[in-house]
């Protein structure tokens, strides 16, 4: 199939959306623009995998090329390998999810949706580019919507936040840009193509100096620490559908980066700079999980738990080892479907109790059994219970990261075993004192979920639970990708 | 070879189950929901039966062992060519023996609950969640692979979260299973670095593979697991050891034991099922499934079970002694029976004559199912009856709840000892193997064995004889008189597991599990049960004694030991020092400081940034004065200083 | 009596030209300054004669250049007088330190 | 003689409209809306005629070359005072001085294109001065503001200044090299401290006029106080034009110095990049605030031209393509709701997306293209010069480059948040925009959005290269 698709569709979306003359026509518009993505996901997966069973063992399917800037040898040139489909599942599933669940947003509806389209446009051009260049181009694409989102329908210190997570991901992107520039022109012919990179292994000097500019730009997005402070503020003041783009897709953006250019490119930097990564990520779990702790704020705990949570996503990374590495990507996508959802959730109840504080709530389950039970679902995929997609991404990274026998990353892989108490601790204190307990007065009157809050939610849970009893198809999905990167690593200097 | 599919059948129709009711029971089945969750269940405990009497009858025996049979089997999750995740079946005496347990108890609760909690808002909740725990029980007992027993290990536990906490609206409830969730949570870690481990070495997830590769020292696992030491321990042993905590935590071993007590909160028969006769024993089954590992190859962990078992089963009898909630008092009841199956593990070895621990604790297993889901069922009557769970509100019960008085009363028979009890067989059995291994132990299991009988008849009285009964005290209709004993399904379940409680130490057990598969033949040395029996007897005599008759003479003694029986009323402090560590050392040196340096520091940095760019900014806005002469000036400045830097230094 | 040499004259344009910007920074003048411009152009002008007299006489160059110099600074002093002027209209003075208000 | 109609073609016609205009003026003259629409045909068809039958040769003994590219230039640079004269139509026609002004502009355009095409030193500073004194009029251009005339009297006594150091520099190089042709001085560079200086000193002249830190002081004074018109022209027209002869100049005449003014440059590039967005940060007034920004623009085309290849040259030019369109949409929108609701503060357009969303996409667009943000074609502009710059591989530069383009985010995204985000509780009203002006402006934002994606409009340049 042609990849373009993923790109164009959107695209039109958000034209049509501008055309669009009243809001319901805009949000039927953009849900069924959505849906034709998810519907194309699908299709793309389907078609992948009939690709492989087939016996396309080339690593990336799908390649379309086309001229771009010839004369910078920039072409714009799509394909997926099992990652990045993996990756464009799970955008399809939290866009149309995204879109289901601001169904009610008044303030110019118009814009708003036009600007989540154009959101999951860059995320889904992200993906699949094949080309340094257009993938920075989509990278940085992502960000105005989300300063615009978060500044225009955002709550609180919005203005404050908006601008933290634009500056900070634009600082990410600066490092990036350097980054990729010093790939340029490493080799004799310059280029930004992945596969032409990929083929001439880079100069150590050069991967020395670009991979720690490029593993710590793409960090910024996927709240490497200590660059992941724009992840709380900015969930917390984001709408609801914003807050779950930013931590399902646009956080993803970073972890798939720093796997697909950082590492790939530059395997030699990689094992370089492993321990440093190891470190930082574990400083990421335990500590994210610790100041999880002591939020009293329903989004910033899931804020800080998504920092303590993509610090799996790092430490698969970082312990370059194929099965954490499949950990790492699976964890992207787990993430992404059950931070959306319980971003989802939070909306939800806070459209109706008006106050997003864990104390001054209680009792839900009983006025909104079905919000309650999804918040009871998404927490248990959260703290890791089998059965839900967090399980089997924290197992793997797990299982990945006991394959080294060395003392240093035993201990690191101890430790971050041990965050998933400190997630119990949390995930339960919050899902407790809000779903649970006596019900606080003044919630008598609370009504129970709409139709397309419902789907919303049923859409994502069905993503997480399809990864949590089955996770072999997901497995078998990304391990090849995961086992292409390996084979670089394995490639003596 | 068994027929895995209808195997199968057995955990998925409580699945089926769950679902159907979890998802539609609200809307379609408010009131018929508890029928057909005990149908399911009915249809899967004749499966089990079938299933034992096929493989203890037909094919499970080839030439004299009992075979390890994994009729079903398929990858879940492949990690590497040989470390997978695989779902499957594994059929050898002690998962048979579980599944008879597990749903044979749990067919029991489905049906008691159906006159227990009737007319209760959600009532397909409730049969929903049984389901849910029936099913990951199920799963757990076959497991064939080590993750795969990891998995239902944690559904297990948060089918148990959500049991206690089913009466969500209570603070107490909910705190409870918070508490319960998050100790086990704890020992899971230990369990899960425990697998880590075992599967780095042994190279593989499946547990026969793991069993014969780290039983058998000429292979590589082997020898690596052994060689690898850390803090002077070999990674065997670490492995095992931290395995063996994942067990304790769920089976309440000192010190991890502190959620089981207020487990309690849920519905009576949630107790009877999953804090009494099945989920607790998980960690025991848990060591049973890799005993050959611990005892052949690494005693040392086998040891620690032992004394980690003996001391919980000591303390929780010393504790039992001084509650007068009744289901706590069952709950520490619990605890130390547990405790007796760990130690009897502990305290075995493999094979032959030396494994007779084994096969006394798998007993002990069984028949402590039978008598202890009994007494909590028949506390339900009880409380179901009063209202209440303490002690003081009950007395002279015996007339108003004939079935229940008789049925508890050999249950307390069979936990006390008292041949020819199930009770009295399984602790003759454990009691003989601790005696020829480890006096130590032993001498505690005797005291202990003292001890229950004890506490147990003091609860007996305490409900059935001593204070006149609530009518009189009320001096008129009690209320709950109306209702009676529960009518037929709450007292049928009593009868047949009372029935079970009497004749289950007939069963010669050694024939169908012992350490090694063979048959073990347990004879019965009178001289050597006449010390326990005699104590017993004491226990229930004293009992008597002080409780029978409504006196001060439990007073007088609890002031003459005042500081142990203080002690032991407030459970030894243990959950004080719980919450100190919880809440003052975690929350207040490692969260909050967390949390401050993170708002403080990190973000301090970036925000100090921006605001510094500004103050820059702010403070150079001097150059642009408006002055068309200075900026002549910084013009020429420039000119002259670029040029003398590049004639004179960049050159 | 002893020839002016190329140094001398390069002496002179060079004293010129400081002169020039002295006047240029100091005086409070708008005239004046203008007129110190003119001083550093006279400056430039005397170089190329000067040069064009001892290094480069085959070519006239500097010559051509200096009569170009002096007719674009007559332009140049004409709008700027016109502009003073106009500002004299708005700010009833020519001394420079009144036209600050455009700053930071 | 008709090789000399066709290579100065864009001139003499250039010419023949500015005497058109002041025969008009001298005659019986005609009303402003006629002569606006007339001048902006000419000026149309000027740039259309810019495409067609042009040649590369020299004239005048190598003072006058053309070719393609240069011929580009100019075309680039004449569509933006085509675009100036649509965006401001309502000023021009208020004011009663429309012709002179336009003679001003044209004549000082003419200058621009022979600086663009000056073969010699002699020819390049009569240009320089012929683009450079009538824009100080047009500075002066409101003459009853007291903030233009002291506009207008900076700008001509500072470039008066510049132009001063800029001959003394050119004489020490005749002096040095005893020739004043381009084609000729580099067989004379050696690099001794005499021709560094007048490198130093002729160096100013250009940093002066493309307003290099430490040479820009004049630059936001003179934005602010001269009418917009002017501002537009200076920041865009004028930039635009020295920053393609400052790249000639260095990479033909100079290029025996190369190693000096690689460094030259890139300290300048650094100082001018920081100090701008320094400046930037805490501006108010919006066209101050724009002077500033595009100081810091300049500090980018700089690290373009540091390149020194071909791949610079038609960065810069394509930049300077894209920054015409971007800051003259951003100018446009100043000027309209400077000249309706007569408001210069940003705070002033706080609300602004209720009232006129067009104004405010139009803005929107043009600051991201500004900042460098996709899809808008600055994003491609700012990037292709980073690469063209980093091709000599020192890093830290770069870097700081990189680096300051998140300053630069911030105070862009300063104007966007108070246009789309704060409440304003008396919001601008309904602004009215001339057609032509908002033609203007349609034109600027297709251009901001298509320049960049459309990759054929880069090989065009990059093959008259």
């Amino acid at each position: 199939m042609n990849l373009s698709l993923l790109i164009l569709i959107p695209l039109l979306t958000a034209a049509a959306v501008l055309l669009m003359r009243n809001a319901a026509q805009v949000r039927w518009v953009s849900l069924l623009g959505a849906s034709a993505q998810l519907v194309l996901a699908f299709v793309l997966l389907f078609l992948f995998n009939q690709q492989r069973a087939a016996g396309n063992t080339a690593q990336m399917l799908f390649e379309t090329q086309y001229n771009w800037f010839p004369s910078w040898n920039i072409s714009f040139h799509l394909g997926v390998d099992g990652i990045s489909v993996a990756m464009i599942l799970l955008t399809a599933f939290v866009v149309i999810a995204g879109v289901l669940v601001s169904w009610n947003v008044t303030k110019m509806t118009k814009e708003f949706y036009f600007l989540l389209i154009l959101l999951s446009m860059g995320a889904y051009g992200f993906f699949i580019s094949l080309d340094l260049f257009i993938l920075f181009f989509f990278l940085e694409i992502a960000v105005i919507p989300k300063y615009l989102l978060i500044g225009i329908w955002g709550s609180g210190k919005k203005e404050y936040a908006a601008n933290k997570l634009a500056l900070m991901l634009m600082g990410g992107s600066a490092l990036v840009l350097v980054g990729l520039l010093g790939i340029y022109f490493s080799g004799k012919e310059h280029s930004f193509d992945l596969m032409k990179l990929a083929a001439l292994n880079i100069p150590l000097q050069i991967q020395m100096i670009c991979f720690p500019l490029l593993f710590a730009g793409f960090g910024v997005f996927t709240a490497l620490f200590p660059l992941h402070t724009w992840v709380p503020d900015g969930h917390s003041s984001a709408p609801t559908a914003g807050s779950m783009f930013l931590a399902g897709i646009s956080m993803k953006l970073g972890g798939y980066g720093c796997l697909r250019v950082a590492t790939f490119l530059m395997p030699e930097g990689a094992k370089e700079y492993a321990n440093i990564i190891i470190i930082l990520s574990v400083i990421a779990i335990l500590y994210g999980a610790f100041a999880t702790m002591m939020q009293k704020d329903l989004k910033y705990i899931n804020a800080y738990s998504s920092v303590s949570h993509c610090g799996f996503v790092l430490l698969g990374i970082g312990m370059l080892t194929k099965t954490s590495m499949t950990g790492a990507v699976m964890q992207m996508v787990s993430h992404g479907l059950m931070t959306a959802l319980f971003f989802a959730v939070i909306g939800m109840i806070y459209e109706r109790t008006h106050t997003r504080q864990v104390s001054e709530m209680g009792g839900l389950l009983k006025r909104m059994p079905f919000i309650g039970t999804v918040l009871f679902i998404v927490g248990l995929c959260s703290l890791g219970l089998p059965g839900l997609s967090g399980f089997v991404a924290e197992m793997t990274v797990f299982m990945g990261s006991w394959q080294h026998p060395d003392t240093f990353r035993r201990i690191a892989t101890i430790l971050a075993c041990l965050s998933i108490v400190v997630t119990a601790v949390y995930i339960l204190r919050a899902i407790t004192k809000t779903a649970m307990g006596p019900l606080k007065e003044g919630f008598e009157l609370l009504t129970d979920a709409t139709w397309n809050e419902k789907l919303a939610a049923l859409i994502l849970i069905a993503g997480i639970i399809a990864i949590g009893i089955a996770p072999f198809w997901l497995n078998d999905l990304i391990a090849p990708g995961a086992e292409v990167i390996m084979q670089k690593l394995a490639i003596p200097k | 070879m068994p027929n895995a599919t209808y195997i199968a059948l057995i955990p998925l129709l409580p699945l089926a189950g769950f679902l159907m009711l979890g998802i539609f029971g609200r809307k379609y089945f408010k009131n018929t929901s508890g029928v057909i969750g005990a149908a399911l269940l009915l249809i899967s405990t004749v499966l089990a039966l079938y299933t034992a009497y096929g493989y203890f009858f037909e094919y499970g025996k080839v030439d004299g062992v009992y075979q390890k049979l994994v009729p079903l089997k398929y990858t879940w999750l492949q990690f590497s060519e040989n470390v997978s995740i695989d779902m499957g079946i594994i059929i050898d005496p002690v998962s048979v023996m579980m599944l008879v347990v597990v749903t044979f108890v749990s067919l029991m609760v489905h049906i008691y609950s159906l006159g227990y909690m009737k007319g209760d808002e959600r009532f397909p909740t409730y049969y929903a969640f049984l389901g849910l725990f029936t099913f990951s029980m199920l799963g757990l007992v076959v497991s064939s692979n080590i993750f795969q027993i990891y998995i239902f290990w944690e559904l297990v536990g948060v089918s148990s979260f959500l049991l206690i906490g089913y009466y969500y609206d209570k603070p107490s409830a909910v705190a409870a299973c918070k508490k319960a969730f998050i100790v086990t949570r704890f020992a899971d870690v230990g369990f899960l670095i425990g697998i880590l481990i075992l599967a780095f070495h042994s190279g593989t997830l499946d547990f026969n593979t793991l069993i014969t590769t780290l039983t058998s020292p000429e292979t590589e696992g082997y020898k690596s697991a052994a060689a690898a030491s850390f803090m002077g321990v070999s990674a065997l042993t670490w492995g095992l050891a931290l395995v063996f905590v994942g067990g304790a935590g769920k089976s309440a071993m000192f010190p991890l034991h502190i959620w089981l007590p207020d487990a309690m909160e849920g519905p009576t028969p949630v107790s009877a099922l999953i804090h009494a006769a099945t989920m607790v024993v998980a960690g025991v089954f848990l060591v049973a499934r890799l005993f050959p590992v611990f005892a052949i190859s690494s005693p040392n962990a086998l040891t620690m079970v032992g004394y980690v078992g003996a001391i919980s089963a000591l303390i929780a009898a010393i504790i039992a002694c001084t509650q007068t909630d009744i289901k706590r008092v069952l709950a520490y009841s619990t605890m130390s029976q547990i405790g007796y199956m760990m130690f009897a593990l502990g305290v075995s070895k493999y094979g032959g004559e030396e494994g007779l621990g084994y096969t006394a604790s798998m007993f002990h297993l069984f028949t402590h199912a039978m008598f202890k889901a009994l007494l909590f069922l028949g506390a339900g009557a009880v409380i179901h009856y009063i209202h209440s769970n303490e002690m003081k509100d009950m007395g002279g019960l015996r007339k108003y709840l004939p079935v229940t008085h008789i049925t508890f009363l050999i249950a307390c028979l069979a936990i006390a000892g008292v041949p020819p009890f199930a009770g009295f067989f399984s602790k003759e059995e454990i009691l003989l193997a601790a005696y020829e291994h480890n006096t130590a132990i032993y001498w505690i299991a005797l005291i202990t064995s003292g001890l229950t009988a004890f506490y147990m008849f003091r609860l007996y009285f305490n409900i059935f004889w001593n204070a006149p009964s609530p009518l009189e005290r009320a001096g008129g209709e009690v209320h709950g008189e109306h209702h009676g004993e529960g009518g037929f399904v709450m007292m049928m379940p009593l009868v047949l597991l009372a029935v079970g409680a009497a004749g289950a130490g007939f069963i010669p057990f050694g024939h169908f599990i012992s350490s090694d598969g063979k048959q073990l033949n347990t004879e019965f040395h009178l001289q050597f049960s006449i010390a326990p029996v005699a104590l017993g007897l004491a226990g229930i005599f004293i009992a008597m004694w002080m409780y029978k008759k409504q006196n001060n003479r439990p007073d007088k003694i609890a002031a003459s030991l005042s500081s142990l029986y203080k002690a032991a009323y407030h459970k030894f402090y243990i959950d004080e020092i719980y919450t100190f560590i919880t809440q003052k050392i975690i929350f207040n040196l490692i969260g909050r400081p967390a949390a401050w340096f993170d708002k403080n520091v990190v973000d301090g940095m970036i925000n100090a940034t921006g605001n510094g760019t500004k103050d820059i900014s702010e403070s150079i806005k001097g150059l642009q004065s408006g002055k068309v002469q200075s900026y002549a000036i910084y013009f020429l400045a420039g000119v002259i200083g670029l040029a003398l830097l590049f004639i004179y230094w960049w050159t | 009596m002893m020839q002016p040499g190329l140094y001398h004259l390069l002496f002179i344009s060079t004293a010129l030209f400081f002169i020039g910007v002295y006047g240029f920074f100091t005086r409070r003048n708008l005239v004046t300054m203008l007129m110190s411009v003119e001083l550093i152009l006279n400056s430039v002008n005397l170089n190329f004669i000067a040069f064009n007299k001892y290094l480069w006489y085959d070519k006239m160059d500097g010559l051509f250049f200096t009569i170009f110099i002096i007719a674009i600074a007559a332009a140049e002093a004409a709008v700027a007088i016109a502009i003073i002027i106009n500002l004299y209209r708005s700010h009833q003075s020519i001394d420079v330190e009144n036209t600050e208000d455009l700053r930071y | 003689m008709n090789e000399m109609l066709t290579l100065m073609k864009p001139e003499l016609v250039l010419t023949g409209i500015i005497f058109l205009l002041l025969f008009i003026k001298l005659g019986k003259g005609m009303k402003n809306e006629t002569l606006l629409l007339l001048i902006q045909v000419l000026l149309l068809l000027n740039f259309i005629s810019g495409f067609f039958f042009n040649a590369e040769g020299t004239l005048f003994g190598g003072m006058y070359q053309t070719t393609g590219l240069m011929v580009l230039q100019k075309n680039i640079l004449n569509l933006g005072v085509y675009l100036i004269s649509l965006l401001f139509a309502d000023w021009f026609k208020k004011s009663e001085h429309m012709p002179e002004f336009f003679m001003l502009m044209l004549s000082a355009l003419l200058g621009m294109f022979f600086l663009i095409s000056s073969g010699n030193l002699l020819m390049f500073f009569l240009a320089l001065e012929l683009s450079t004194i009538p824009v100080a009029a047009m500075a002066n251009f409101d003459l009853e503001k007291r903030r233009s005339s002291e506009a207008g009297m900076k700008m001509i006594l500072s470039s008066a200044f510049s132009s001063g150091i800029l001959l003394f520099g050119t004489s020490l190089i005749y002096g040095a090299t005893g020739t004043i042709s381009f084609a000729e001085i580099p067989f004379h560079l050696n690099g001794s401290p005499l021709q560094i200086l007048a490198l130093v000193f002729l160096f100013s002249a250009f940093a002066f006029k493309l307003s290099i830190v430490p040479f820009h002081l004049w630059t936001a004074d003179v934005y602010e106080g001269s009418p917009v018109a002017t501002t537009a022209f200076l920041s865009v027209i004028s930039k635009g034009a020295v920053a393609f002869i400052f790249m000639a100049t260095l990479y033909k005449v100079f290029q025996p110095m190369q190693a000096i003014w690689y460094n030259l440059i890139m300290i300048l590039a650094v100082a001018t990049m920081v100090i701008g967005n320094l400046f930037a940060l805490r501006q108010q007034n919006i066209k101050r605030f724009l002077a500033f920004s595009s100081i810091a623009q300049v500090g980018f085309i700089l690290v373009g031209i540091s390149s020194n290849s071909t791949d610079g040259t038609t960065s810069v030019v394509y930049f300077i393509l894209i920054y015409i369109f971007s800051n003259l949409a951003a100018f446009g929108v100043a000027a309209a709701i400077a000249a309706k609701a007569n408001r210069e503060n940003i705070d002033d357009y706080k609300g602004l997306y209720q009232s006129n969303p067009f104004l405010s996409w139009v803005l929107a667009l043009a600051l991201f293209s500004l900042a460098g943000i996709p899809p808008t074609a600055g994003f491609f502009g700012k990037l292709f010069l980073l690469t063209a710059g980093a091709s000599k591989g020192s890093y830290l530069f770069i870097i700081i480059a990189a680096l300051n383009m998140i300053i630069s985010l911030y105070y862009y995204l300063r104007v966007v948040r108070s246009v789309f985000m704060d409440k304003n509780d008396l919001p601008m009203e309904k602004i009215q925009i001339e057609p032509s002006a908002k033609l203007a402006l349609i034109i600027c934002s297709a251009g901001i959005i298509l320049v960049g994606l459309l990759s054929w409009i880069y090989d065009y340049i990059q093959n008259l290269v």
